[in-house]
């Protein structure tokens, strides 16, 4: 029944074209979407889910329900950089551990719209206010990666601008876009919705598939640097976003989310960032090693999360909430 | 034709700001930039240039002799910190005056 | 009452979008578009509005109405850059006023969208034709500029290639892709609108929302200049436009344009180029420092145009034509 | 008759935009699609014929019909480069021979894409899996190419990596975009089909009239090399797509094809590749000159086809299954 | 190896035409062409390269040590009218000879 | 300071992958790799970059004045082969090191 879901997941065109991304470079064939394809495309993924959140947010007004949520995103965005700190010092120095905790407090914007459109396809529910979710979670984990750092190395004063610290946290582009397009949505509302419908939501799932084609391709050339990577980490990047979901889906049980949110409140926990948070760790913390903390994130966090991870959050959902 | 000195750095692309900042502290007021350069140094290759914001940019610049000193002391540490590389050569540079009204 | 339009011009997407890029810019995030995505846009704006202009143009066909609008248009088209020139020799040498005045003479396509957008958003109706005036606004003043040039300064014989110019003024890509699609939208009529209506119009209202946020990306960058060009250029850029517009709006009540072809005509008299002019300026008079025409242009003329201008020139409509 | 169905052909927007590309060659307008724009296109292209044959395979199913068309498809792309070798053993060296001749062998998924527009434009049907012959015609001619240069020129023992040589024929981004695609569109059926439909489809025909619109340009900008092609080659370039058509239209004859499937069939015959031959064959025949194979493919068989030749077999068509 | 001279001009990208159309004449038949270089220089910066045309071209030639004057001699009215800058200096060149039939 | 040398190669995008190796095997770890070129060279002009495959790739690496000869030997076959120009010159690099806690 587990095993029926990801099946149904897989069929899906977006994963399916991932999975040609990465056959792709198995066989060598010499297949790539050139530069600056991908940043386009995700700049229009993140116009579009934050325009289409702010929309349905202004809809939907910010109840108490919308509170909770929030307030449970931004005390995961703490936490869990928090712990993963701890648990990575076992094996690797203070500046890697905190990178890499950083990025696992962050989140994956593409992963959160793979699980959105699996969502829709079954046909299940969810809010537009998830997406303001989304944004808060971004940026908390590089400022603890960073206080983690300043804390628990010795202390030769890193003299760390912290306004330029706090504008890549909270003004990087994709935060920036993401909570842009969200207010612009919530001031044009049901109008602006009807005039950009054909490009915003039209071509959604088309871009997405397409975007996923090369994620499949970044993500199958970095899976030769994790041999350096080290099974230790390995295994961390497969187990800690189970957990991560794990206590992202009892939290959303406990406000009582329903189904939907509560699926994308937990692919949003167990995802990683590999774009905003990899930018930031390199200007603040560029002692640490950055192909630890991408390929982990990029090579496999991600792919577990879309083809593995959200029907197994999905299944769990369906015990916890039965 | 008169000798000048040719300076070129490759380093990560967030680095770019800071560079050119502390070129034109230097007195070096000219450059050009080449971005999306992928490449392969101590940091280990960076192919996924759109995706992982690990492209390099090129900076080329093109300066007096007497200045040299003055870059290097300001540059260096911006690579010891962020990586990157820098090489200087001589050049003798084509004289051109641009025939512009506003200058 | 005429701040009423000015703020349900502002609530729309692409405005709202442009508002966004200049406080990108303001905040210092990172955001940006990559090269050539605004370039690609521009290419899809004006093939999308040529044909669409190309058809509507075959329904209506060519009537007295018509070839007057496309008169008025040459003339201002012509006059616009003499009487600018003069003003602007007050405080510039002849080289930079010129140029300006050739910027100020030429049409900015995107403005004109801007202004069809908002007409379609009000439910005024306006011709296809209006675009065959913005093609025949584009290149005179280019031609202008360069004879005042050579009217006004030292007889150094400058030895023009005029066939570069006019190449330039007349096949430039602009002008060369508005006009081509144009007459493949004439030829092609309603049957070629229906097959390729899914992409020159359904999509058309994203693309521009997506390109006026670079818009307002580059036009905040170009801010920091305007020190340098100092107050009277500042000052001009924003009157010239309005009386410019006056202008244009009263020889528009004089041969009796119906209202939304009037406000069309008044943003092409109003709006500067600063693509097309630009270019051409930079290979026929490069004595003019391009910072100033292209600075004033962007920065000033275009944000005043999309975000007052449209508004006021209907408000003017409203009185006139009342 | 015949001079109706090129005019009809003609009248269409992604025809009129590669004339307009050509036209903006010959005045030399500055008119260019950036890259990686056509390249971006063509992915798309690829992506969105290989999609849809492949959900309409599922639908029909693999009947005897099927199987023989994609037989005599696999003859074909054996047997062109076969002949055409050595009629231009007459003027050419082996290198050049077998190169062009690998070229002809192998086909232009734009053609076929026009073609089909074309098919689609006069209400005549064809069937889904022609996308499936077009994936196979891609890569034997490359092989046969090879072989003729090992069999034809002294034995310096090429010591070809053939592991490379089959990767380049098989795996190159064409065929593996292609051919992945339509796996997929086997895989999710109708269902992925309509989730996918309004970037697939409702885009499709504007964007291959934005991409020929450059393939104008291109094709154009190669118009000068055919200078030192010389008059053979040219004549060669104009009088095999014909021949290779007119077999083509026998053979389909034969096995009772459908019109429509008879049309595109013939198409695949007579075009040429300027994508993925040239690049195998600067790999694999380094001594073949690039702009003698890339220039008639590209300045004369192309155009050709798609102005005269779609028509024109169309027209062969009417008579041969009157 | 042996010794060839390097020429480097960076100037804006409409004067490309112009520029390559000199060095043919001037014999100096290869050159490679990076565009899309931003840069600063005596006209000021230009980072908006996609939406004003303020971009510029890197154009690079290796030429034979005696085509040098010639080049410079056509080159520069060219910089003196539109702009641009010209950098020259020595490298030595790896010889190659391409197998290709046609040549 | 100290001297380094420059290896510049110009070739075919597709060849980008064997040259790389073939630095790779001579001890050069390091380069920079500049996409999209366009240029003319003994096989003719290329413009059609996107849709041909005639791009060109600018490889630049830098090396120790010792390694010059191994790379010149494995490089050469390639460019014989395929094309492509390759050419050395004299710089100076300024030593910068990195404070990765990883190496
Ligand atoms: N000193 C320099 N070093 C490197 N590049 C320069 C230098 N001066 C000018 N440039 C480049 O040449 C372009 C044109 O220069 P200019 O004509 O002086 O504005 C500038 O935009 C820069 O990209
Ligand atoms: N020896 C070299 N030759 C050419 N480019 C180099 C060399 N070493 C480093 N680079 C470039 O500089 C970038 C940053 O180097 P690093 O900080 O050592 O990782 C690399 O990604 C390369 O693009
Ligand atoms: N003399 C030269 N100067 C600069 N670049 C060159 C030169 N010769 C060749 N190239 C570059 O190297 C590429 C391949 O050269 P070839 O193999 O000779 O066709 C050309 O497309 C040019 O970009
Ligand atoms: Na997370
Ligand atoms: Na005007
Ligand atoms: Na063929």
């Amino acid at each position: 029944m587990d095993a029926n879901l990801i099946v149904s997941n897989i069929l899906n065109p977006p994963i399916l074209f991932f999975f040609l991304g990465i056959l792709a470079v198995l066989v060598k064939s010499d297949l790539e979407i050139p530069a600056p394809v991908p940043k386009l495309f995700s700049l229009y993924l993140l116009l579009a889910i934050g325009f289409k959140g702010g929309v349905e947010l202004i809809k939907s007004g910010v109840t108490q329900e919308v509170v909770l949520t929030l307030l449970a995103a931004m005390v995961m965005a703490c936490v869990v950089p928090l712990y993963t700190f701890f648990i990575l010092r076992i094996r690797l120095d203070t500046y890697d551990a905190a990178a890499i905790a950083a990025t696992y407090g962050s989140i994956s914007a593409v992963t959160f719209i793979t699980a959105s459109a699996f969502l829709t396809e079954l046909g299940i529910d969810f809010d537009g206010y998830m997406v303001a979710a989304l944004a808060l979670m971004e940026s908390p984990a590089i400022i603890v990666g960073l206080l983690l750092v300043n804390l628990f190395t010795e202390s030769e004063k890193r003299e760390f601008a912290w306004s330029e610290v706090l504008r890549e946290a909270f003004l990087n582009s994709s935060v920036f876009l993401l909570v842009g397009s969200l207010l612009i949505g919530v001031l044009t509302g049901e109008h602006g919705w009807q005039v950009l419908e054909p490009f915003t939501q039209g071509m959604f799932y088309g871009v997405l598939t397409f975007f996923l084609l090369d994620m499949g391709l970044v993500a199958a050339r970095r899976i030769k640097d994790l041999q350096k990577t080290g099974f230790f980490l390995i295994t961390f990047a497969i187990l800690i976003p189970i957990v991560n979901a794990a206590i992202g889906l009892l939290i959303a049980r406990l406000i009582d989310m329903p189904q939907g949110n509560a699926l994308l409140f937990a692919v949003l926990c167990a995802s990683a960032s590999y774009i905003a948070v990899p930018a930031a760790m390199r200007l603040t913390v560029p002692e640490a090693n950055p192909s630890l903390y991408i390929s982990t994130a990029l090579a496999v966090t991600f792919p577990f999360n879309i083809i593995v991870g959200i029907p197994l959050y999905l299944y769990g959902i369906n015990l916890l909430w039965r | 034709m008169h000798l000048v000195k040719k300076i070129e750095i490759i380093a990560n692309s967030f680095e770019l700001g800071k560079i050119l900042e502390s070129l034109d502290k230097s007195g070096v007021q000219g450059h050009a930039v080449i971005r999306n350069v992928s490449g392969k140094g101590l940091q280990g290759g960076a192919e996924d240039l759109d995706m992982t914001m690990l492209d390099n940019v090129y900076i080329i610049a093109f300066c007096l002799p007497e200045q040299i000193k003055t870059v290097v002391e300001n540059v260096r540490p911006l690579l010891n910190k962020f990586g990157g590389t820098c090489y200087v050569s001589d050049v003798m540079e084509i004289r051109s005056v641009k025939c512009v009204a506003s200058l």
